[in-house]
């Protein structure tokens, strides 16, 4: 049963907006866009970095006010005061930041906000009872409802907010990029749910900038662009090429960069690591090489690579760039030495929200006169990695926490290209990264490796390892389990990292 | 020409002053703590016996903070007689805070010694505090402030006589000094202690029995420690030019005092009178000294408080006492001579 | 090292175990304080503390809410104070007691509201609300009364504070009562959850559909309320209404919630916690009393045992649950 | 609305435009105070003021940095009177009083160390360390000397706080000395972005290789180094190394720096509003003083006007922002 109001018209379309603008200081974040979503349709959402997707859910959410412009549910125009006026409206939601309470269980996050129990009591078991269903529904059987959220993996966080949002029983259900931080297989239970949704008669709204997802579930797709609408698509129409050049304003060509490197001597070399995760682990790097690292959710990518860089502690073992061991477990030395990580959780670990995009970008920089940091080289170097990177902002000295998660991404990547680094860590470099942005930086990993970096990458979408890589290294529960070459296909990767899981 | 200081020995005098004009302090109220009404003189108890009934006892001494002067004095002074008749002391710090009190008197309670010598707070408070230590069984006796009622033998000096005296002198030493000259006031008060309200009260009644005309033009709140009456006595000077007189609640308000005239520029005896109560050491260097204003002062006697409670306490533990026993310990107005002052410090901050 | 059930139950959870941990360095502290004085361990005292320390219970549980819902009230000492000279002042008057006790509780719900609007509605910084909050309500109270209060208060004043119900002191009672409704309200209901929920990330739990600022607001008013009520336990026990108490007190609950576990960026806390954290802090003042430790050392002293207390706390915390992870 | 380039410059940044706002509401109150009593606005009272603000500007301006580094720093009271004790009884005793003074400010920069590196190597909460130090400070202070000492003070020793350069008093130099130290290392030193990074988010602070624990270990020094200096100006100004001064002293310090701008929660804050802050602080009793305000209802109009300050404040502050964005 739909949990909202009945419907005074079967055939109005779910939700329809017409007009909606929304300004925020200095940036123009929507305007005047209309949309309808019907039911059993999925309607996908698609657009640049900060094309205004976020902020439009975050509008039909409640979340948000409007400048101006109506909303619909049902036919029937509606006011949100908030997010408990949407939830009533059977409006359900997966917001792109993910928005998990840290300190509550897996079942209590799922059912926040709409707990089962009599009056004022929680009703835990309910609660668990719930989430362990709805939790199966999408395939993480395994995640115990009674753990802290904060224990969590991004992935398994991430399940827990699709959990939650279906938990709801909504009629509209809308995902902001709920696949980005997923693994292939959970992005197949995903899609098999949403079809069940859709045969129900629920309508669905996806954010996305995967391509491939699109071709795959979209009965229409709209396309923004600078805050407007640019077009909405049927099925048909909806031709990769054809997005792209709406989203884009033209015609992107190939995205991957040609393989046409020339590897140099070994940079970094990684001889027998451990740590808590990963167990005698070696590897090595070569100055021009692009090494992908690939694996499950859990393989211990993350952890490999933030034990390189000394973030993580290292039990055993060392790591070496140019033949020179680094000092163990600390960040500065690996700094030192020459490395850089861009880490795998943008908000928490990537950006400090409330600096400028500047002082971001220069947060690792050493090398100048601290008093003339404002002015002068750093301000010019600065402006030119932001150049480079293609960051969107109104200023180099807007907060970074202002801007879209892609132009996000962006700087958390630029803010090594200025130093001497010799080796790049990048843990899933182009998580919610739009389609040109992702071009652009493949195209500028490229350039690194062509500039002599030694790189190494981890990404969950396997097409990004394959298509950058010249060599791939296969991890599975904390172990490496082979390597490939960069011309190994999806399915060879994928048996792979799969091969050598334990039955317990 | 005298100097300030001998101005102020030839005025000072140890009598009270009679109301020149009844109707100028008939609005003044009188005591509100205390037992003024008593007019026991201390007599044999400030003379050291040859044995005390507390020795071999345990003994518990409380005193409202150690960081004044005078309750310095007062663990000392203790400290020596422990020495002295054989007995094993335990002091308690109150610290200044009606909260930390509460609690002493618990932890008193559940140490149960043999005798207790307390300092209360507020004289409102004491009351149950010491009814407390009473109904545990143990022989009380209090000290300086008191209890609002009488439950236990008690040694007190008069705040109100006492600062009446000083206002006595003090207008004594304006009038010298400044003829008739129109006399404004201003006090440091602390407005939350009943025992200060007398202090201030009486200083007022002193002074104008002989000014009549004297006016009071502000109490600031100067919290009875050096650096928050130090702001409020400069902002009392600051919203006040025309004020001639101020009276320090105790050493620390006129201290405070004396620094901000410092600041300001003031710090002369050709600006007008200051006084206060207490007498401490660095109080009696400003009195003795002709460039300060500081030119009456009245001795809060640490030393006869001790004598004079341990005697009691005593007394108390041999049955000797009863809850209406009590000693008034002298206030005296400290001479601003060389002699004066050291007379009044050997006895009462013996080094 | 696992194998142990017990041992396998408290290493579970990070904040059981943490709890279990504190409760361990209350009782190294009460060891080494009978030690020294054998009146430390008796009947009597342990009554004397539990009577002392339960006005820090009851405010601190208040308190341990408000931060786990990130907020923060400064204004309990006073709060503390007003609802003690308000009830004397009424009960002087011959207003029956329970109206009396009511109207200082509703006073303490009544600036609780205040402080809750304004830090939500004016979206404030709650120091400053609620430092301004212990300005006035101190004000207040000297404006009552400048001195205690006991003159004319009736003989069932003490009803509260120094009763018993068999061997049980009734503030002991009273405050079990509140530590138990607050552990069983963050535990077991729904507004529980959601003081986590707003604490943890206020705006996962507005987007859940959470009401934040009444949640808020109704925790500051429970502040308020338990504020007043430690007023009136302390206030009957020590027979006055006085102006001058619970200077400070607010430093000594922030003390006990954080000593418990609680911490200032939210999210996270435990009741029990704080109930082992305020008796660590009354513990110690009444140890140090009959261990006759000098005064001035005193301060030295408290000083280094609430350092060593959450270090060691920590040290052994992160010990376990390495062995734990090993074992 | 955002043609006036002087307009636009200050609306254009959100800690700026908050400071301006500040100093309009402390300009409200200048003109209130002016109009209660003429005595306030001159020059005498402005040095006056200045004077008395000093010692809190000062150390508001290093508690600033801690706070905007996610610290806290409860010990600046007492820190305030061991200085004051130690340099005084060096310099009764014959010590040169530059040397006096540097061994006080040395004290306050190794209890801020012990603070920082208890704090940073041991993971525990910064009120609960500088809580024990507070104790622990103000014991050592009793036990250096138990009561204040005046006597036998080198007649210089009032140098840094009675002096005055031209018509500027030597404490309020002092203040402004500090104050231009800390504006510029926050806006224009590398240390400065990474105080900032650390508290906006310690874990991207650290891994772009921000030696997270030497920032904070050294603001926690400064901390107790300028608590030093403040009980300095303070004791050489009040005539007294004084081990009583300074309770309640990290309340006023915290206030000053909250409405200056500056939250509990890190990553933000500036140097020039806690300066606007502390003056208000200053202000407001100096103002209430002068205006004749009862005593008692002084504590009522401080908490009133202390939390209509910030509530104005917050108001006009968006009422501004929301014109902005719609010009
Ligand atoms: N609170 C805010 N204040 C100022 N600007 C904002 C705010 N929120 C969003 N913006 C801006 O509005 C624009 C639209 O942002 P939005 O997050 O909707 O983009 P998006 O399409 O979701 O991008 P992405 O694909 O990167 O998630 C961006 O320029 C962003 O910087
Ligand atoms: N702080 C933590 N506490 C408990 N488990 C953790 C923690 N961090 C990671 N894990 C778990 O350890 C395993 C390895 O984590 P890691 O992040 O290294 O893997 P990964 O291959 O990068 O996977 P992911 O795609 O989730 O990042 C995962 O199962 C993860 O859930
Ligand atoms: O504060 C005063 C002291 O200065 C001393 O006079 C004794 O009584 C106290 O109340
Ligand atoms: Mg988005
Ligand atoms: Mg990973």
């Amino acid at each position: 049963m739909p949990s909202g109001a009945p419907s005074p018209d079967a055939a109005a379309p779910l939700l329809s907006v017409s007009g909606l603008s929304k300004h925020f200081p200095g940036v123009r974040a929507l305007t005047d866009v209309s949309f309808d979503l019907k039911r059993g349709e999925v309607h996908c959402l698609i657009g640049e970095n900060g094309a205004g997707k976020s902020t439009f859910v975050k509008l039909i959410a409640g979340a948000q006010k409007p400048d101006a412009g109506t909303i619909a549910v049902r036919g029937k125009s509606v006011v949100l005061n908030g997010p408990r006026d949407a939830k009533a409206l059977g409006l359900a939601f997966i917001f792109q930041e993910l928005s998990v309470v840290d300190g509550l269980t897996v079942a209590e996050n799922i059912v926040l906000g709409d707990e089962p129990g009599r009056g004022g009591h929680f009703d835990r078991d309910v609660a668990e009872t719930t989430a362990r269903r709805l939790l199966a529904g999408i395939g993480f059987d395994g995640l115990d409802p009674a753990t802290r959220v904060g224990r969590l993996s991004t992935a398994e966080k991430q399940a827990v907010m699709i959990a939650k949002a279906l938990c709801a029983n909504a009629d509209v259900i809308v995902m902001d990029e709920p696949t980005s931080p997923l693994e292939e297989q959970e992005v197949r239970r995903l899609f098999a749910v949403i079809a069940t949704l859709k045969a129900a008669g629920k309508g669905i709204i996806y954010v996305s900038h995967k391509m491939r997802e699109i071709e795959e579930i979209a009965d229409r797709v709209t396309v923004f662009k600078d805050g407007r609408k640019v077009a909405t698509l049927e099925r048909a129409e909806a031709e990769p090429r054809e997005l792209i050049r709406l989203m884009v304003g033209r015609d992107l060509g190939d995205v991957f960069p040609s393989k046409s490197r020339q590897p140099g001597p070994i940079v970094l070399s990684v001889e027998k690591l451990s740590g808590a995760r990963i167990h005698d682990i070696s590897l090595s790097v070569r100055s021009g090489e692009i090494v992908g690292i690939a694996g499950l959710v859990g393989a211990g990518r993350t952890e490999l690579m933030r034990s390189i860089f000394g973030a993580d502690t290292v039990s055993s073992g060392r790591v070496l760039i140019d033949g020179k061991p680094v000092t163990p477990n600390s960040v500065r030395r690996a700094i030192g030495s020459g490395l850089g990580l861009v880490p795998e959780e943008r908000r928490a670990q990537g950006i400090v929200g409330v600096l400028s995009v500047f002082d971001n970008l220069l947060l690792p920089w050493t090398e100048f006169p601290a008093s003339r940091r404002e002015t002068g080289a750093p301000r010019a170097v600065a402006q030119r990695t932001a150049q480079t990177m293609d960051v969107r902002t109104p200023s180099l000295d807007q907060r970074i926490s202002l801007l879209s998660g892609g132009n996000q991404q962006k700087v958390v990547v630029g803010k090594w290209l200025a130093m001497k680094t010799r080796v790049l860590l990048l843990d899933e470099p182009t998580r919610g990264v739009d389609i040109g942005a992702k071009r652009e930086i493949y195209r500028i990993i490229d350039e690194l490796a062509r500039q002599g970096l030694a790189i190494l990458l981890v990404s969950s979408e396997l097409p990004e390892v394959i298509g950058l890589a010249d060599r791939i290294i296969v991890l599975n529960q904390g172990h490496l389990v082979g390597e490939l070459p960069g011309t190994a296909t999806e399915p060879e990767v994928m048996e792979l990292s799969m091969l050598h899981e334990p039955a317990a | 020409a005298e100097g300030p200081v001998a101005l102020a020995a030839k005025s000072f005098s140890t009598e009270l002053c009679a109301p020149k004009d009844p109707a100028a302090v008939a609005d003044i109220p009188k005591a509100v703590s205390g037992f003024t009404g008593y007019e026991q003189a201390p007599g044999d108890w400030l003379a050291l016996p040859d044995a005390s009934p507390l020795k071999g006892k345990r003994v518990a001494l409380s005193v409202m903070g150690l960081g004044q002067p005078f309750f310095l004095a007062i663990k000392k002074q203790w400290e020596m007689l422990a020495e002295k008749y054989g007995f094993e002391l335990k002091v308690y710090d109150g610290r200044f805070d009606a909260g930390t009190v509460q609690k002493l008197v618990d932890d008193i309670i559940a140490d149960a010694p043999d005798a207790v010598a307390f300092a209360p707070l507020d004289s409102g408070a004491a009351v149950p505090q010491v009814q407390r230590m009473l109904d545990a069984g143990l022989k009380v006796v209090t000290y300086n402030v008191q209890p609002a009622q009488v439950v236990a033998p008690r040694v007190f000096a008069n705040d109100f006589a006492g600062s009446q005296l000083v206002g006595c002198n003090t207008a004594r030493y304006f009038i010298e000094k400044f003829g008739d000259k129109k006399a404004i006031i201003g006090v440091v008060d602390l407005p939350s202690l009943p025992q200060v309200q007398d202090r201030k009260n009486g200083f007022l009644y002193g002074f104008k029995s002989l000014v009549p005309t004297a006016t009071v033009a502000q109490s600031v709140d100067g919290g009875g420690v050096i650096d928050k009456a130090n702001p409020a006595a400069a902002d009392l000077l600051q919203g006040h030019p025309e004020i001639n007189v101020i009276f320090g609640i105790n050493n620390d308000s006129s201290l405070g005092t004396i620094a901000a005239m410092k600041a300001a520029n003031l710090y002369s005896p050709e600006w007008g009178v200051v006084s206060s109560v207490d007498g401490s050491e660095p109080v009696m260097a400003e009195l003795g000294s002709d460039e300060s204003p500081l030119k009456a002062e009245s001795g809060y006697p640490p030393y006869d408080f001790s004598v004079a409670t341990f005697n009691l306490l005593g007394a108390t533990l041999d049955g000797k006492s009863t809850k209406d026993t009590q000693v008034v310990v002298g206030y005296p107005p400290i001479k601003p001579t060389a002699e004066g002052i050291e007379a009044w410090l050997s006895r009462q901050y013996p080094r | 090292m696992n194998r142990n059930p017990a041992i396998h139950w408290i290493i579970s959870d990070r904040q059981r175990l943490q709890t279990v941990v504190t409760l361990l360095v209350l009782l190294l502290m009460i060891a080494a304080f009978s030690f020294l004085n054998p009146r430390f361990l008796t009947l009597t005292n342990f009554q004397n503390v539990a009577r002392n320390t339960a006005p820090l219970i009851i405010s601190a549980s208040a308190m341990t809410v408000v931060m786990i819902a990130r907020g923060l009230d400064l204004s309990v000492g006073s709060v503390l104070a007003a609802s003690s000279v308000v009830a004397a002042t009424l009960a002087v008057q011959g207003v029956p007691l329970p109206l009396a006790f009511l109207a200082a509780i509703l006073l303490g719900c009544l600036i609780g509201f205040a402080n809750g609007a304004i830090i939500v509605k004016m979206r404030v910084s709650p120091i400053i609300v609620t430092l301004g909050a212990l300005n006035i309500a101190r004000g207040l109270a000297y404006l009552i009364t400048p001195s205690a209060i006991l003159v004319g208060l009736p003989r069932n004043w003490g009803s509260i504070g120094t009763s018993s119900i068999g061997p049980f002191p009734m503030p002991i009672l009273l405050a079990v009562l509140v530590v138990a409704i607050y552990a069983f309200v963050t535990r077991r209901t729904k507004f529980g959850k959601h003081i986590y929920a707003v604490g943890g990330n206020e705006e996962a739990a507005r987007l859940s559909g959470v009401n934040v600022e009444r949640t808020l607001i109704t925790l500051y008013v429970l502040s308020g309320a338990m504020a007043a009520l430690a007023g009136l336990v302390l206030s009957t026990r020590v027979g006055s209404g006085d102006p001058n108490i619970g200077v400070g007190f607010e430093l000594e609950v922030i003390a006990a919630v954080i000593i418990g576990g609680t911490s200032l960026s939210g999210g996270e806390g435990r009741i029990l916690g704080t109930v082992i954290g305020a008796v660590i802090v009354g513990v110690l003042s009444n140890g140090l009393n009959l261990s006759g430790v000098e005064p001035f050392w005193q301060y030295v002293a408290q000083g280094v045992v609430l350092i060593a207390a959450v270090v060691v706390d920590k040290r052994v915390n992160e010990g376990v649950l390495r062995m734990g992870a090993r074992a």
